[in-house]
């Protein structure tokens, strides 16, 4: 199995599994055509709607990191199946399909970079891999990552897009939230931030672990974040859910999130907010990114 | 002390002996016992015909811990806590009766306990939710968690959740930040913890009170990442493949001591911890009580280092 | 000013202010007329109907200590007037009136005494000294009081009774809220238990302060309890309050206190709760007490 | 570093000038600004004929803090901080917009900041219940301060609210908890905390934010245990006699600062804040930042020493 792949910056990629040809792609919100071109200048955020469309890993990192900064960690950990897992498809097999697909041996990538010159370390889930499950792999090199953060000094950024622990490894799944939480007190103990990133979608054992004990969470508008899943929850009540229900907007309402940030503005929020969390002299440079449309002055 | 008794016979003896006792007491004193009785005697039949333990299936087991008769963490903890105080409330919202707490004597050793409780009659297995609790559990937990470190009181933790409850409500007061908060706060304890589980290891809102120095299962207990049912449902695209999601999952007692995720099963009588419950409470509280004795050895930093290493080592992979 | 008076023992005194004769007293919830015996036996429960009658200090100190065990502390602090307040009477004059009313310097009355054989520090609120309003001296008597259990190792339990911070000694009075919680940090500092009793009724800074930030927080059935008073919150949403709003039961209900207790109760519950919290060993004497009307069994 | 006017004539000929320009202004790009200008030059009139600030009553005092037109904690933080990031939330109910914070830079120096906000016009007022939070405020606060305290940064308060609001769901969700858990929080900061109050101090709805090492107020802002018209309804059985019951309750800062309740007053442009935004923020700032700057100095031990010394010594009585 190879390493993820060197990512190249700036050129579109075909979305793994989609129907669309190179050249533009649909938005799944408006439903509007987009030049791929436009859409990559928007950090895969519709110019029409806002609509915050999911990143494959790599691009995230793209989107988050400065230019050329990123150096890989991850990759060297990879999957088994414990339980010799067999449903109406072997585990390994599924395993080896998700691997084809992504490049990846798992549903994450973790390396380190900079954000407007601020060093930090990144792991960004793949919801690419087996929707972004959590099993053992994981759970290993999210806390790898932290770990390695905690050793260098840099604050710890997290980008989470997870249906939840992989049943393929039953209660070894369950045991990354452990895991992961334990790993996470290295920066704890050397004062170091974390932030984690919401995405669409982060749910089950993610959101009811790692993803939120994190110091600050950003999440991104429209992202579906829960513990339990919609249909789960239909099913237990029998009434319809209500309108915007699990959406990062509900949660920033509901108190759980620290705010709703547009990705175009996640490295200035990033940036700002980690320098001072950091203490760092106020000598950030001027951002560099698209603005997204300004908010509402406070009042 | 009782020990539980391994031997089918034995059971069976015991089982009959109770039978006939229940029969005598309800002609002398006129009482109506006979839902009792008839339930004992169902069970004689159903011991007298069924597999011994060894070759149960994971889905047997897993009816069996859920089984309506199956003894709750009340039936354990009035047989082996003494001076409980509950303690009730988050100091936030509400107080959750499916996660309850507080400080007592567990065979005498100061504790702070807490435990599922799924209620033991349809009135209050509604109340309790069937063991499913809301985010107010969790914080209820934590606040306890902050009274155990403060008074150095060891923690004992009775699982028995089908997971957490899925409710629009419970998502809306954040059902996983509570799960989070609580894995966290157990990772930081300053005193020994000890889990049991004691029935049903429903996924995360069963680690959430989990993350203990020892975690031990009863012999019929089962703990997974999801009930076999929503695993089928969602593999097989049917919940009745329940029982081949149970074996896929390798949810038993047995198999989690194989995959390192719980330190010791406790043995129950045979035929399920229904069947003596006396002896049940004696295996769990012997069980417990000694690994809290070996846990007492520990000053603080070694007990979270030690929980830490714990749940850091769990795992499978291979490494290129 | 004199000390408090001596307080006699199981004879049955007329409430001050009252203008029943001496051999009986009117349930203010039922109204029906009950024997002062029998309501004394009762530890001023109300036989009839189980309604707790508010109790002046000396006589809680009766209910919950061990005959015979309580040493004072309180007694030496005095109020004085830093304001020079004056509304339609001088502060002087209603702390001079109110001090002869319940032979008190102020509102509290603290000493040490023991439980069914264990040794605590104890602080009671006078609701009859002018409603157990918190002003100097019952911030001090409280802050002393814990710093007292603290340095001779007891466990710290108060008995709440108050509409709140006392207005003629304003910005003074509300500054007994943060002083009093310093007091309170040389418990934790020592790992000694502090459990409050919210007795009826206890409302304002009191319950925005020392009284809620107790281990356990006890509270009698029936007792009001809460930061505004019902009038102000009416006067604010302009509608009816919901039923047994702010009381105890409510209050539990919401998780906000650890249990409703029966004051008949209250020895058994605070000997059983502090022997573990302190890990005495298991060797608590039977209770002497009248049982309450036993609890249903937990299912 | 702009200094406080404190010349009466100053700020009048400052306050025409900005009328004259606004005229200007909107002469020449068709903007209407009347009620803006309207208002100034109500407040020029106000002042040619206002005692000096020396003699102003008490009630006087509070109308002024209270004024519409009364800067809010975001007019000194737009000028103070920057690199500011709000967080929401309580991470258990809701967030609250009566109470705010995150990390920032007081100009300069990374610090944490709270502060609670009346609005700035009708809409935002509503939203933010007019400063006054529920106890989702609180627990947000003491969430920001465990931050504060993670990373390292002071804590920097700024009061202005009439109290903790007074709503039955207020009530059900624990106010009076929310707010004694917010001042035992104060208490443990392991950071400098500086706390002013820029406007209403209400009661322990500002206190649960004013356990600081410092306590400072501004020049025409009120901190008292109850507000004058509920203090008058109480005790003269008539809400109209709040002025009287504002000179009784001392509540001023000259007051405040005679009694030992706060370390400064810090001054204010001659007739109030609202008339010399600019000269009133950089006379909070220097202050405030004096004080971050003394106490940066001081350790963790130190800090919690001398604040814990600071509201012991609180009160007034005499000694037998
Ligand atoms: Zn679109
Ligand atoms: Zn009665």
């Amino acid at each position: 199995m190879a390493l993820d792949r060197f990512f190249r910056r700036r050129r579109p990629q075909q979305q793994a599994g989609s129907d669309m040809p190179d050249l533009w792609t649909q938005c799944p919100a408006c439903k509007e055509s987009v030049y791929n071109r436009d859409l990559e200048a928007s950090l895969w955020v519709c110019p029409k709607c806002s609509h915050h469309l999911r990143l494959e890993a790599g691009r995230r990192v793209e989107v988050l990191l400065d230019e050329g900064s990123f150096v890989q960690l991850s990759g060297r950990v990879h999957p088994t199946d414990p339980l010799n897992f067999q449903d109406t498809e072997a585990y390994v097999d599924r395993l080896s399909r998700a691997q084809k697909k992504t490049g990846r041996p798992d549903a994450i990538l973790t390396g380190t970079g900079s954000i407007l010159g601020l060093p930090v370390t990144l792991a960004v889930m793949d919801f690419a891999f087996s929707g972004g499950s959590m099993g053992s792999v994981v759970g290993e090199e999210i806390s790898r990552a932290a770990e390695h953060a905690a050793e260098i000094g840099t604050p710890f950024v997290l980008v989470a897009a997870s249906g939840g622990a992989r049943m393929q490894e039953s209660a070894l799944s369950l045991m990354q939230m452990a895991k992961t939480t334990v790993a996470l007190e290295s920066l704890t103990a050397r004062g170091l931030p974390y932030v984690s990133i919401l995405t669409d979608p982060t749910t089950g054992g993610v959101t009811a672990s790692f993803a939120t004990i994190a110091d600050v969470i950003m999440a991104e508008p429209g992202a579906l974040i829960g513990f339990a899943g919609p249909r789960v929850i239909q099913q237990t009540i029998r009434q319809s859910l209500p309108e915007g229900f699990q959406r990062a907007e509900f949660l920033l309402e509901h108190g759980m999130i620290d705010d709703v940030v547009d990705r175009r503005n996640h490295r200035n929020f990033l940036a700002g907010l980690l320098g001072v969390l950091t203490r760092r002299a106020p000598d950030a440079p001027p951002a560099e990114q698209p603005a997204p449309p300004s908010a509402e002055a406070p009042a | 002390m009782t020990t539980p008794s391994t031997d089918l016979k034995a059971t069976l003896k015991k089982l009959e002996a109770r039978v006939h006792d229940l029969e005598v007491t309800a002609r002398e004193t006129g009482q109506n016992l006979d839902s009792t009785i008839h339930t004992l005697r169902a069970e004689v039949e159903r011991l007298r015909t069924a597999p011994a333990n060894g070759v149960m299936t994971r889905w047997e087991r897993v009816q069996l811990a859920r089984a309506p008769g199956r003894p709750t963490a009340h039936d354990y903890t009035e047989r082996l806590v003494t001076d409980f105080t509950e303690l009730h409330g988050d100091r936030n919202f509400a107080d959750d009766h499916a996660l309850i707490g507080g400080p007592g004597r567990w065979q005498g050793r100061p504790v702070m306990l807490l435990m599922q409780q799924k209620g033991r009659d349809t009135k209050s297995r509604v109340r309790r939710r069937f063991g499913m609790s809301n985010p107010e559990g969790y914080r209820k937990a934590m606040r306890l968690m902050d009274l155990a470190d403060k008074f150095g009181l060891p923690v004992v933790c009775l699982i028995d959740t089908p997971g957490a409850y899925p409710g629009i409500e419970a998502e809306e007061r954040g059902q996983a930040w509570a799960i989070a908060e609580s894995i966290q706060r157990m990772v930081r304890l300053k005193v020994p913890a000890v889990c049991a589980v004691i029935g049903e290891g429903g996924s995360g809102g069963a680690l959430a009170i989990g993350v203990g120095n020892r975690v031990l299962i009863q012999e019929n207990a089962w703990y997974s990442v999801i009930s076999p049912e929503s695993c089928a449902a969602i593999l097989w695209r049917d919940s009745a493949q329940a029982p081949k999601a149970a074996e896929a999952l390798k949810l038993t007692a047995p198999d989690l001591l194989e995959l390192g995720i719980v330190e010791e099963v406790i043995p129950e009588p045979v035929g399920g911890a229904h069947l003596d419950l006396d002896a049940a409470a004696a295996a769990l509280g012997e069980v417990v009580s000694r690994h809290l004795d070996e846990l007492s050895l520990l000053n603080e930093q070694e007990l979270k280092a030690q929980r830490a290493a714990r749940f850091r080592a769990l795992g499978a992979f291979t490494e290129s």
